[in-house]
């Protein structure tokens, strides 16, 4: 009621404001105009791109700017999801893309810190902050899917080694990856969900081959982005075992909180910036005084700004020091954030008519047929929506449970 | 301030919970009903004394407790999971946020009585019959020696039936205005009229040469509603959450307890993903009315589009709450016994009032400058 | 290709046309000027109807008009589904309602001549047709909805009699209704699906109450339609039991086929004529200009041209002497016009603006007011949609089973 | 003739599901769709030889079978399951009801070319970069001496690279007029465009000067193309009700056979309801489809109305029939070497093309006089 002012949101500590203003100034000492406004990175960048972005990952590993939310002991910056938050906006400020390391960073990192022992931690934690270890994953198999429990891959000790033999698939990023984490059944006489370990496979050993093939896997927008993995006798010393042998079930469960939290604040800038572009398109196209047409892309500038509150409700929360958006909070936001982009590309689909039937020379998409086509993804990989519609009735609803998956499966 | 739930909001809000649980259980609601104007004057002063329900947004030099409109969406989103009858959304919603963009004589005079509780506040600002996006004021303002009269009529006031501050907006020789009022005066005759909904009290109001004191500035009556119904739509969102809640709330709680088949009805997919999908709906449109309700405070310069986006968002929850909630529940749900029904009506109505999502969604258009 | 001729989408055979021909005949001489134009017959006549519609049912009776889809020989017409749909036409077409004798034409009638002895036959139909038996329906229990196998309600054998103890639930027609059938346990040792008896159960005997009690049970809208109805002691003669003690389950799950076939033709016709009334009212709002409005009355016409045209195709099936629409077409069809009346009354409510707010005293709902309500219900009654939808997969789709209730249950 | 299926439909029916699985399986397909036209002239000339595909529609004096669109709509059905590449859509739903509808001289110099196989029919009306809705000629025609020449661009042409008989529409001075031009003439640039949905053929076709003959009478060009597309969408509607029907019985095959956790997902609510609502709507869409196929031969006054609803209830089931498809087979039905992204496509293409689904509805309202 009081006043005009416009005031923030996120109740930020002292301690948050001054580490924003730290990253503001290094973004504005260290920021590379040869970046400059490469916001989305894409999955595979072109051969131009990529030591750009190469250089900009060095420099960032240099400053500390990397792993940021592993604890400092490790080579991360210990950040909260607040200040993973405030990282994502300056840098979104500054138009210059936050370079993570992927999956390394993610998934696997936490694993090793929170079930590793000391050596592995002080082995394997340096090279994924440095780049040397480039992480890919191996966990879903062809007919386990979002049932992870019947995984079938097997992992034999042989004296210090495991020998591994069996097939994954949706192995993401295997084209840049040199080493693969992965789920092998190690006790085939256990209940399914024992008798798992998790392990950290190097796809070449001595400069050759591990027994690590790979088979592109073509998608319907027609990118290769995924594999089939073949296993062959391929050889991990028991040392990179996490958690001990039979125990990976409760390490693939894994991950770190703070990730969620610091998206959650910029997550719908991609989206509105999409949807501005949108907007854009339709006016050109003569379609903006079409009341139907404004009705339907205020639909989806609302559902936008559901999002963006929804995030930055989440912040305020993890800001006052509480943990904020309940035990289901990763699912429905997924569902929420999925299902409106895959009605929003139909949308547009719609809107930008006869031209949106034609696509350039070797099915090269634009922005809205690609996303059209590769949204239907977002509701089957890390869960089916299907799955979290269960997760999110057992677990935040308390309804009665149903078997289910482990998280950042694909189906 | 930010967006957080402070500790004295917590407190808020289980404060008003209990209060009104005590106060006003759907037995209650059900007696309060089955009168005429929907209003229960003993519950409207103790919210006003007990929980200083009226107040919260004002600020202390006027009664108030200076707080802000996610304290008032707080109660409303409790009073919303009650149903409690009463002006709440009228008086908080409308009128005080109308008073306060008001002039100073109006606010002065008005507001206390409003906060103290002695006074329900009522906005009419609609030509009976006409859609909710109808723009032509439903009376004329005439001179008249010392003052104004108002002619016309207006339909539906919301609690139009029981308000003792009526804010009117009239032809002006200088354009739209709001005047207030006395409804206690020869040439005011309000009926109140039977809701569908009948939680919510309506009227039909009309004015045969009322006396009327000008509210807002001379043709700034528009400017005033469209302020009045952006806080309006932050109340009436937060009470839609509040309803949708306790959709929500009643379905998983009778999923769990109801077989069918031998299973809890909650162990089939068809019912649970119902829940989930609900629960997702209903959690976007808490976060988008809690953010809606901070910009009413705190950044006004996003109100206007926050809180019609709340609006629409909360209304398509609240309906779809309402609407699995009866579903789920089978023939009992579909029973004037049970209270399944006074939810599915209120969310309904609730989402025609001040126009329907499709309405909203316009307004948006307009609002973003697409 | 050929021609503009206009000719009809359903091939009626020659006996067909002469059976419209005398129908139309028939109705130009005895449609009742007093009845012209009450095409929807309201549940509960207002008490200056009730004489008329009473009147114009014994004029049906008498002519051979009630119970059309019964065999000749135990007073019906043996009408097939195409004829009754002829039937349907006409009555629509002279402006007077087709009258029927509710549940017991159409469920007690069929059960009793495909289950009963002959002596059964001969004193349990007659008074079907001439009114003298009016029939509710004890199938529903209170805890058992759409699980029929679980009800409750005991028939205990005492010398030449059944004596039932229980409560039913959601008896429609109780109001009116001398008769009540209902399905009774008389085996508690049988598994769920055995030990049911199907029972005729007079609710007076000898000018006193049998035991039998209802109680209203007022609906969303206010109005009380359906009865809980208390069984203490109620006395049914062992001759009322249809198919033979503990035989009820299949008897219960009769139906008689043509009926549904009667309605596909005119099916729609009620809801286009509530759809030019709403069109109606909306162009009295001036809202016929909004392209949004447009496209939300369009996509209602088209769903009921869609209703139409599936009705067409079924009818034009069955006169083809085929049996038309798969196993699940009633399923199907439910679900359609069910969903589709939803979502029309609540575009009507939206259309309807402010004045949708305000009910006339007494709670008295206008048309689109008391659609928008009653319609929840047709989602519920006679099987959820769930349930429907599991009776689609399962037996037009052939997916796994579960475990499914009766038909016309109410859950 | 009345809406059952005869015995001869269901004969022809069979045939051609029989021909087109065994003519071009969906491994063929995937060699066309690998070509710059899509077009199998092999395939063509078998279907218009030995299914006689293009004449079913067309009188016997003109070298048709004189049966009408029913027997069409089951072809298209077929070849819409199949996804049968060729100018099934163009020829049989554009070009053949645009010539019936043109003067005597074309429909006798043209027809039986199409009818044979010999020729491959085209309908262009649109401006490159124009809305399906625009009504503006894209080609303008001049007088020259003994004739017409066309001049102007439009794009996109279905089958346009491929066509023999290139029916286009052009500003004449008595109005809008329909021409036919031979393709294989100097002034006539075809170039194929690539497809988002690549089993279906599409290209800019470009005149300069073209020698031309009017199809249409002067002035009558946009009835014609009306008339077209009334016939062209109880085509398209079938091709897609066919495709509706293969992606059900995919998904359905795939739920009895894919486990997970332990029974196949079949038996999971959450994937049977979502096929039985498919089904509902592929009926739904069936019936209306067959429908409006009656009027085009029947009941011709309520063709426009009833072959528009045919296309956007077709359109709609077929989406949310392929939608479900890749969602049920997860991420294998994620994959380019599984074919659910080829129904997909289509689909989504299908529904686009002659405008979106809310675009006839609009056509519905106007033709129902509301």
């Amino acid at each position: 009621m009081t006043a005009d002012t416009v005031s923030s949101p996120i109740p930020y500590s002292d301690a948050a404001l001054e580490f924003r203003r730290e990253i503001r100034d290094w973004l504005a000492r260290n920021a590379p105009e040869d970046l400059r406004g490469v916001r989305a990175v894409p999955r595979m960048p072109s051969p131009e791109l990529k030591p750009h972005l190469d250089r900009w990952a060095s420099t960032l590993a240099e400053a500390g700017l990397m792993c940021v939310a592993w604890p400092r002991e490790y080579g991360g910056r210990g950040l909260s999801g607040v200040e993973v938050a405030i990282m994502n906006e300056e840098f979104d400020r500054a138009g210059v893309p936050r370079l993570t390391r992927g999956m390394g960073e993610s998934l696997v990192g936490p694993a090793i810190i929170t079930h590793a022992t000391e050596e592995q931690k002080q082995r394997l934690l340096p090279p994924i902050i440095s780049g040397e270890h480039d992480y890919c994953q191996g966990f879903s198999e062809p007919g386990a899917g979002s049932d992870l429990a019947g995984l079938r891959t097997r992992g034999v000790v042989d004296g210090t080694e495991l020998v591994i033999n069996g097939q994954k698939v949706w192995t993401s990023g295997y084209y840049k990856a040199n080493m693969l984490f992965c789920l092998v059944r190690t006790d085939p006489e256990a209940p399914p969900h024992k008798g798992i370990s998790y392990v950290l496979l190097p796809i070449e050993r001595d400069g050759r081959s591990n027994g690590v093939e790979f088979r592109p896997i073509t998608r319907i927008n027609g990118a290769a982005l995924f594999a089939e993995t073949f296993l062959t006798d391929a050889r991990a010393p028991l040392d990179n075992v996490i958690g001990g042998l039979n125990q990976g079930w409760r390490v693939a469960m894994t991950t770190l909180g703070s990730e969620r939290g610091g998206s959650a604040t910029t997550q719908h800038v991609a989206f509105e910036r999409q949807f501005w572009r949108l907007v854009e398109k339709v006016r050109e196209r003569g379609l903006l005084g079409d009341v139907r047409v404004r009705e339907q892309l205020a639909w989806a500038y609302s559902r936008i700004q559901v999002i963006r509150a929804n995030g930055l409700g989440l912040t305020a929360e993890l800001a006052a020091g509480r943990s904020g958006g309940g035990l289901a909070n990763g699912s429905t936001s997924k569902i929420r954030w999925s299902e409106f982009q895959r009605a929003m590309t139909e949308m547009a689909m719609d809107l930008l008519g006869p031209d949106a039937l034609v696509t350039g020379p070797d099915y090269q998409l634009d922005e809205w047929q690609e996303e059209f086509l590769v949204t239907r993804s977002h509701t089957i990989w890390g869960g089916t929506a299907e799955v979290q519609r269960n997760i999110v009735a057992e677990r935040a609803l308390g309804l009665p449970k149903e078997p289910r998956p482990a998280k950042g499966v694909t189906s | 301030m930010s967006l957080e739930i402070t500790a004295e909001q917590e407190a808020l809000r289980e404060t008003s919970r209990r209060f009104l649980s005590e106060a006003t259980p759907l037995s209650r609601v059900r007696e309060v009903m089955a009168t005429d104007t929907v209003f229960d004057t003993e519950l409207w002063t103790r919210m006003a004394t007990e929980l200083g329900a009226l107040g919260l947004a004002v600020p202390e030099e006027l009664g108030g407790a200076g707080l802000g409109y996610p304290e008032v969406s707080y109660l409303a989103e409790e009073a919303g999971r009650a149903l409690a009858p009463g002006a709440l959304l009228a008086t908080a919603g409308l009128a005080v946020p109308a008073l306060m963009a008001g002039n100073e004589r109006a606010r002065a005079r008005l507001l206390p009585r409003i906060v103290d509780g002695a006074a329900v506040g009522a906005v009419a600002w609609l030509d009976p019959g006409a859609d909710w996006s109808s723009t032509s004021p439903p009376t004329r303002a005439a001179r008249d020696g010392h003052g104004w009269t108002l002619t016309g009529d207006t339909s539906p006031v919301l609690d139009g039936a029981v308000a003792d501050v009526l804010l009117v907006l009239a032809e002006h020789p200088q354009g739209p205005t709001v005047f207030s009022v006395e409804p206690d005066q020869a040439g005011v005759t309000r009926t109140p009229l039977p809701g569908l909904d009948q939680t919510r009290g309506l009227a039909r109001v009309e004015l045969d040469g009322a006396a009327a004191e000008p509210v807002s500035a001379p043709g700034a009556g528009r400017a005033m509603v469209t302020t009045a119904l952006d806080h309006a739509n932050v109340v009436l969102a937060s009470e839609m959450v509040g309803g949708a809640q306790a959709c929500l709330d009643m379905s998983v709680e009778y999923a769990k307890e109801r077989e069918q088949f031998g299973r809890p009805i909650g162990a089939f997919q068809a019912v649970k993903h119902k829940c989930a999908e609900v629960l997702v709906e209903v959690e976007g449109a808490r976060s988008m009315t809690r953010y809606a309700a901070w910009c009413a405070s705190h950044n006004t310069a996003e109100l206007p589009t926050a809180s019609a986006i709340a609006k629409a968002t909360a209304a398509e929850a609240y309906f779809r709450a309402a609407a699995e909630n009866v579903q789920i529940h089978g023939g009992i749900g579909f029973t004037w016994e049970h209270d399944a029904h006074l939810y599915f009506k209120r969310a309904k109505t609730s989402q025609m009032l001040f126009g329907d999502t499709g309405a909203y969604r316009r307004h948006v258009a307009d609002l973003i400058g697409i």
